[in-house]
């Protein structure tokens, strides 16, 4: 019964009123300016029903914040009143509740992210099951099943589409909250401090992901859309009403990223513990550093395009739709702006996560730290000037595809830095097998592959062939699971003592680790041959005569395969969070200073500020030490 | 308040010497852009120009980069 | 020192296992152009350089995993190495090197892929949701330029085809596996035409795919590609160039296909995009405001001309094209309703 | 307990924030300059020039007096502060009944008309609203000061409205430029 006082349900509520609320208050509009509520076309009818629910919707989603409570302090500012900083949780309530209440404590926070990164990408799995199921064998059987036109209203290729889409979008949305999970939980206990610099900022970046992610869901029963996750317009244009809300559903999503991400960056710069310079910080901040200035500035001009589409929509205003006067081509300038770095912002937290376990199973110094630290900026950097490979094709100003084929080729460099830093840490190294670095290794493989199927890509010859095929997906599947997907469930499994103060069951770790990695590379491989033979992306059926059949059937096999070992992992981790082993002390035996502390990590992280006194990874050189806790005691506590 | 008046008077100063400025500037660029529209190029310059003073002298950027109190 | 002579012996046997995978087993579909021999150099080239890497990685990785692990009840660190500058610099210039290199063949093969030819043949393709038309100019006997247009692209071999792509709604792109290039396809006037230049250079029969998501009817907006021999494709263009001399009826069918008809409304009664052909004239038909008519000669020609004026139930406006009266001259219109009726009953 | 940070550690890190957003804003603003610029190129929409500059120098007079409220207050003088702030939030409310209320009604084009009508609606929406966020944000702070909030040592809320509202301006030296000057107007 608790559960109704929470601020989940409190919101959810509000979101279902403030909809509905929304929605009479654009018809109560539109009869004061004299405008129809309905009409006998059809298009027209359709075109004022969708303005009705999208203020409705974007009525919801403030409502939901403002009932969730994320608010409440910033209205105490605006009044002239005092909000306490002291964010100790009250001792009466059980401790559950405060992930599902808004809590400005950034391991709660952490949490809260990831749970809902998980459910997410659980949602982007079924999706992918679905159409996967359909797509192991020619013709159109599956997605045509009664059901789905009962449920939905629609089937066949629409409903393939939409999937496909949503498969595409939700597993991003997932991928962004992840990343925001490791930076929030992550960043403020590497670097020393006991909170982000805005807990309230931090607070409302996540919570506005709980609105924006159920709008997005929506879609599926507003008519879904069928433009793949890219949204280009002018076929975004003409998409049902399940378009705006993916529309709205990824700007809020957006919003939080550039919440989230000033958070991180000012955090970082400002809130690091005494001694640790830039180049002392545990590298997985370097990451989220990179990451963050990514985030904080690109994301605007997706927000901005598809705020365009929807007034396009909405309004009839010629942006992009060439038959009014648009442009086509300027949307996916303005979209690959932001998408391409997003890719980056992706990947560099995951790859921080390698880099950070790496040394701690391996018992090896971070091979050219300094170079790997720097390597997360040249990516991001170059990341900037990149985005239109993504066009080579698109029919953009020729005299572009030049230029944009040697800056994405460039990318490649900081990128092997980091490939042969890797290699160079695990060789000579002690390796201790343990799940986390299980997964740390095979993202380090599959995200080579992503690595290497980059430059066939980015050569505009090559990728004449290769665009829109099924070579795109298995290079973006593979930058995703080597970028962020292993290296994630490596983070989760490794610093889930510091979450729960548990141990998770190692043996279901390395079940998972092998099903998810056959699997995958099963998947991968064959989404890259079949796009090499010329299958196009984004069909619901192929011709049997390509003899594609056998493949694809094996793809949906290897599909499975991961999608069951997530579950796994779902199952491991709810079990153990209650019943695993007591983790107690440093588990992985790390130098980093979170280990120092008691699992679970203490509500406010350092009470005692730690003081920075030598190199992080400095392992199997003796006597060194990287924090002394006790800095005015004096006795050292970290070997 | 006494103590303060010298570098109150000094700072009220500086901002209507930037407003004089921008007024100028925008006249300017009124008059080119009514008259002479395909100097475009320069319009955007001076804009920039006026960005820059209001930036530094209005938004106090340098502020961002010193760790002491001004006041 | 023993260990990284071993791993470079395994690495150069690596490469060559996996760079002959990959040049030696076909994941390439048939050239059929002269632009596929210069593209399949270039993956060629690729194809090496992944085999290099990902043996050079890998072998490093996984020899050191299995050589160096730590053995049952083995305890301390591994060997303290933290870094080493020169190192560092060397793998950034050398692939610095590498990848401007690489850009440079890059660009020199696009290059050769775009070469123009001034002979070329002038193709006007239309792409639409969902189908495909293609369109030639021929100037006949008497010396009148004429257009023609089919569904099928015919294309004489060894000679160039300049494809200028149009779209009448939303963007497509076209694909041929076979000759390895795509262009996608904008709406709008002319300053929106793409051109893209192909040179087929063996007979076959091939498909040409949309490339870019389209809507609904995405994976079914395909076409034949014909390569044929130049005397071939010459008679073949006079053929089409001839007036329709059959039937109304048939010429009704051969409007059907090459104006894209077929691509949505079916001639045997399954549902595809729009309500199918089978049994249609003459009989009643629901409309998505409830009301009922009968699917006559006029409701025909209006469906055809201005087909958002009455949508069946079940079926979405926008679908689609409405510039068919501009298209088709009223004779080919009245073929098509012709042809429609004949399959009424 | 950790410690209560002292003011000036927030101050530094609030700053910073501030900034971060701002400088994440005018991405929007430059996606939006971009996107008139493709659309339009060198032509301009057909508009009331007089009451284009009018808009403007209220918007820059607005500037001025918000600078001089955030000195008064940071020299501890409350009444010219208020004064300062008060007259600002009157210009801020100017400009937007000039541009919403008035260019918005005369022009000679609607938002579904073509580009122009694209570009101009979007350009001066998007800053519209920004501008009536930042009369918001100066309500807010008038009425807090009002009631004897801030210090000349603590007024972090004064300083950052303050950069919002220069922001504000700073963005409409350019589309001022972009709408209205920039290129032969479209007849």
């Amino acid at each position: 019964m608790r559960f109704f006082s929470t601020s989940m349900f409190r919101g959810l509520i509000a979101q279902v009123a403030g909809t509905v609320l929304g929605m009479g208050l654009a018809m109560a509009l539109r009869v004061v300016f004299g405008l129809p509520l309905s009409s006998p076309i059809e298009a027209e009818d359709a075109h004022i029903r969708e303005v009705i629910v999208v203020v409705g919707v974007l009525v919801g989603a403030i409502a939901f914040l403002v009932g969730s409570g994320v608010f409440t302090d910033w209205f105490k500012w605006a009044r002239g009143e005092e909000t306490s900083d002291d964010h100790t949780p009250d001792p009466s309530k059980p401790n559950w509740m405060r992930y599902f209440s808004v809590d400005f404590d950034h391991k709660v926070i952490g949490v809260q992210y990831g749970v809902t990164s998980l459910l997410l990408l659980l949602f982007g799995g079924i999706f992918a099951m679905l159409f996967r199921i359909e797509l192991s064998g020619s013709g159109i059987t599956f997605l045509n099943s009664e059901i789905f036109k009962v449920l939905l209203g629609y089937d066949g290729p629409h409903l393939y589409n939409t999937l496909m889409s949503l498969h595409g979008i939700v597993m991003i949305a997932g991928i962004l909250l992840g990343v925001g999970a490791m930076s929030n939980y992550l960043v403020p206990m590497l670097i020393g401090a006991n909170d982000m610099a805005f807990p309230r900022l931090n607070a409302f970046a996540f919570w506005i992901n709980v609105p924006g992610a159920a709008i997005l869901l929506s879609s599926l029963f507003f008519g879904g859309f069928d433009t793949g996750w890219v949204g280009y317009p002018p076929l975004s244009l003409r998409a049902p009403l399940g378009m705006q809300m993916f529309l709205i559903g990824v700007y809020l999503v957006g919003l939080s990223s550039i919440a989230g991400s000033i958070n991180v960056i000012v955090t970082t710069l400002t809130m690091r513990a005494k001694g640790m310079s830039l180049f002392r910080m545990p590298i997985f901040c370097w990451a989220a550093l990179a990451t963050a200035l990514l985030q904080f500035s690109a994301t605007q001009l997706i927000g901005l395009s598809f705020q365009l589409v929807m007034l396009e929509r909405l309004m009839g205003m010629s942006f992009f739709d060439s038959l009014q006067g648009g442009d086509p081509v300027l949307y996916q300038h303005l979209f690959w702006f932001y998408s391409h770095p997003a890719v980056y912002v992706f990947i560099l937290p995951g790859l921080g996560v390698i880099s950070e376990l790496l040394p701690v199973f391996g018992r090896k110094p971070l091979y050219g730290y300094r170079w790997v630290a720097l390597s997360s900026f040249g990516i991001a950097v170059v990341s900037f000037f990149v985005w239109a490979h993504h066009m080579f094709v698109s029919g953009m100003s020729p005299f572009l595809r030049i230029p944009f084929m040697y800056s994405t080729l460039l990318v490649a460099v900081p990128t092997g830095v980091k490939f042969f830093s890797w290699a160079a840490t695990i060789w000579q190294g002690k390796t201790i097998f343990k799940t986390p670095m299980l997964f740390a290794l095979g993202a380090v493989v599959i995200f080579l592959l992503g690595g290497v199927t980059g430059p066939p890509l980015a050569t505009i010859a090559t990728d004449l062939h290769l665009h829109d095929t099924w070579f795109v997906v298995g290079h973006f599947h593979d930058t995703m699971f080597g970028g962020f997907i292993f290296p994630f469930v490596a983070a989760i499994f490794y610093w889930f003592p510091k979450m729960s103060g548990r141990m998770y069951n190692e043996k279901q770790g390395k079940i998972q680790f092998w099903l998810m990695f056959i699997g995958f590379m099963l998947m991968s491989n064959l989404q890259l041959i079949l796009g090499l033979l010329g299958m196009r992306r984004r069909v619901v059926d192929f011709d049997a005569a390509l003899g594609f059949d056998t493949m694809q059937l094996a793809l949906t096999i290897g599909g499975f395969m991961v999608f069951f070992g997530m579950l796994l992992f779902a199952y491991n981790i709810i079990r153990s969070w209650t019943k695993g082993e007591v983790a107690e002390g440093n588990v992985w035996d790390s130098r980093s200073p979170e280990w120092q502390k008691p699992n679970p990590m203490p509500l406010h992280n350092y009470e005692q500020p730690f003081e920075v006194v030598g190199e992080p990874y400095d392992y199997g050189l003796p006597n060194s030490r990287y924090v002394n806790m006790n800095p005015a005691g004096g006795s050292p506590s970290a070997h | 308040m006494a103590d303060n008046t010298e570098s109150r008077r000094a700072a009220l100063n500086r901002g209507v010497w930037v407003a004089l400025m921008l007024a100028v500037l925008t006249f300017g660029e009124f008059l080119v852009g009514v008259i002479a529209p395909p100097w475009g190029t320069l319009l955007l310059v001076v804009a920039a120009f006026k960005a820059f003073f209001v930036i530094t002298e209005y938004m106090h950027i340098g502020r961002l980069f010193s760790s002491d109190e001004e006041h | 020192m023993i260990h990284l002579l071993i791993v470079g012996v395994l690495v150069v046997v690596a490469t060559l296992g996996l760079g002959l995978l990959l040049t030696q087993t076909g994941i390439l579909p048939a050239q059929a152009s002269q632009q596929a021999i210069t593209i399949d150099w270039l993956f060629n080239i690729h194809f090496w350089f992944i085999a290099f890497f990902v043996a050079l990685i890998c072998v490093v990785i996984v020899y050191s995993l299995i050589v160096f692990r730590r053995k049952a009840g083995e305890k301390g660190d591994g060997v303290y190495m933290h870094g080493n500058q020169r190192l560092e610099i060397l793998w950034t210039v050398v692939p610095i090197g590498i990848v401007l290199w690489m850009a440079v063949i890059g660009g020199q093969t696009l290059s050769d892929v775009e070469r123009r030819d001034p002979q070329a043949i002038t193709v006007d393709v239309f792409a639409a949701q969902w189908s495909w038309r293609f369109q030639y100019e021929v100037t006949t006997e008497e010396g009148v330029r004429t257009a023609v247009a089919s569904d099928v692209l015919v294309l004489p071999r060894n000679q160039q085809a300049l494809l200028r792509l149009h779209s009448q709604d939303v963007i497509h792109s076209f694909y041929v596996p076979e000759f390895r290039v795509k262009q996608d396809i904008l709406p709008g006037g002319e300053e929106y035409v793409r051109e893209l230049r192909i040179t087929p250079n063996t007979n076959g029969t091939y498909t040409v795919q949309c490339a870019e998501i389209c809507g609904q009817g995405h994976y079914s907006m395909l076409a034949q590609v014909q390569v044929v021999d130049g005397s071939e494709f010459t008679a073949w263009l006079t053929e089409q160039a001839a007036d329709c001399n059959l039937s109304d009826v048939e010429c009704g069918q051969r409007w059907a296909e090459t104006f894209g008809c077929l691509g949505c409304h079916t001639t045997d009664g399954t549902v595809k995009i729009g309500p199918t052909w089978l049994g249609l004239a003459g009989h009643a038909v629901e409309l998505t405001d409830g009301s009922t008519v009968t699917a006559d000669t006029n409701y025909l020609l209006t469906a055809i001309v201005d087909p958002n004026a009455q949508i069946v139930a079940g079926f979405q406006p926008n679908v689609m094209p409405q510039n068919f009266d501009e298209l088709l001259s009223q004779e080919q219109i009245n073929q098509i309703v012709a042809f429609i009726e004949s399959l009424g009953n | 307990m950790s410690a209560v940070e002292s003011y000036a550690t927030k101050l530094v890190r609030n700053r910073m924030g501030l900034w971060l957003f701002v400088i994440s804003d005018a991405f929007v603003f430059v996606g939006l300059f971009i996107a008139r610029m493709v659309l339009l190129g060198d032509t301009r929409p057909h508009l009331d020039q007089g009451l284009g500059l009018g808009v403007t120098i209220m918007l820059l007079i607005s500037s001025f007096f918000m600078n001089r409220a955030e000195v008064e207050m940071a020299h501890g003088n409350r009444p010219a502060f208020l004064r300062n702030i008060f007259i600002t939030m009157a210009l801020g409310v100017i400009f937007l009944v000039g541009v919403v209320g008035v260019e918005w009604q005369i022009a000679h084009f609607g938002p579904a008309d073509g580009q122009q009508g694209a570009v101009f609606y979007a350009m001066t929406g998007f800053h519209a609203f920004h501008v009536l966020t930042g009369v918001i944000f100066l309500f807010i702070v008038w009425n807090n000061g009002r009631r004897g909030h801030y210090s000349a040592e603590k007024h972090w809320a004064v300083e950052a409205c303050a950069i919002y509202w220069h922001f504000v301006d700073v963005v409409w030296m350019f589309f001022y430029v972009g709408l209205y000057l920039l290129g032969t107007p479209i007849v």
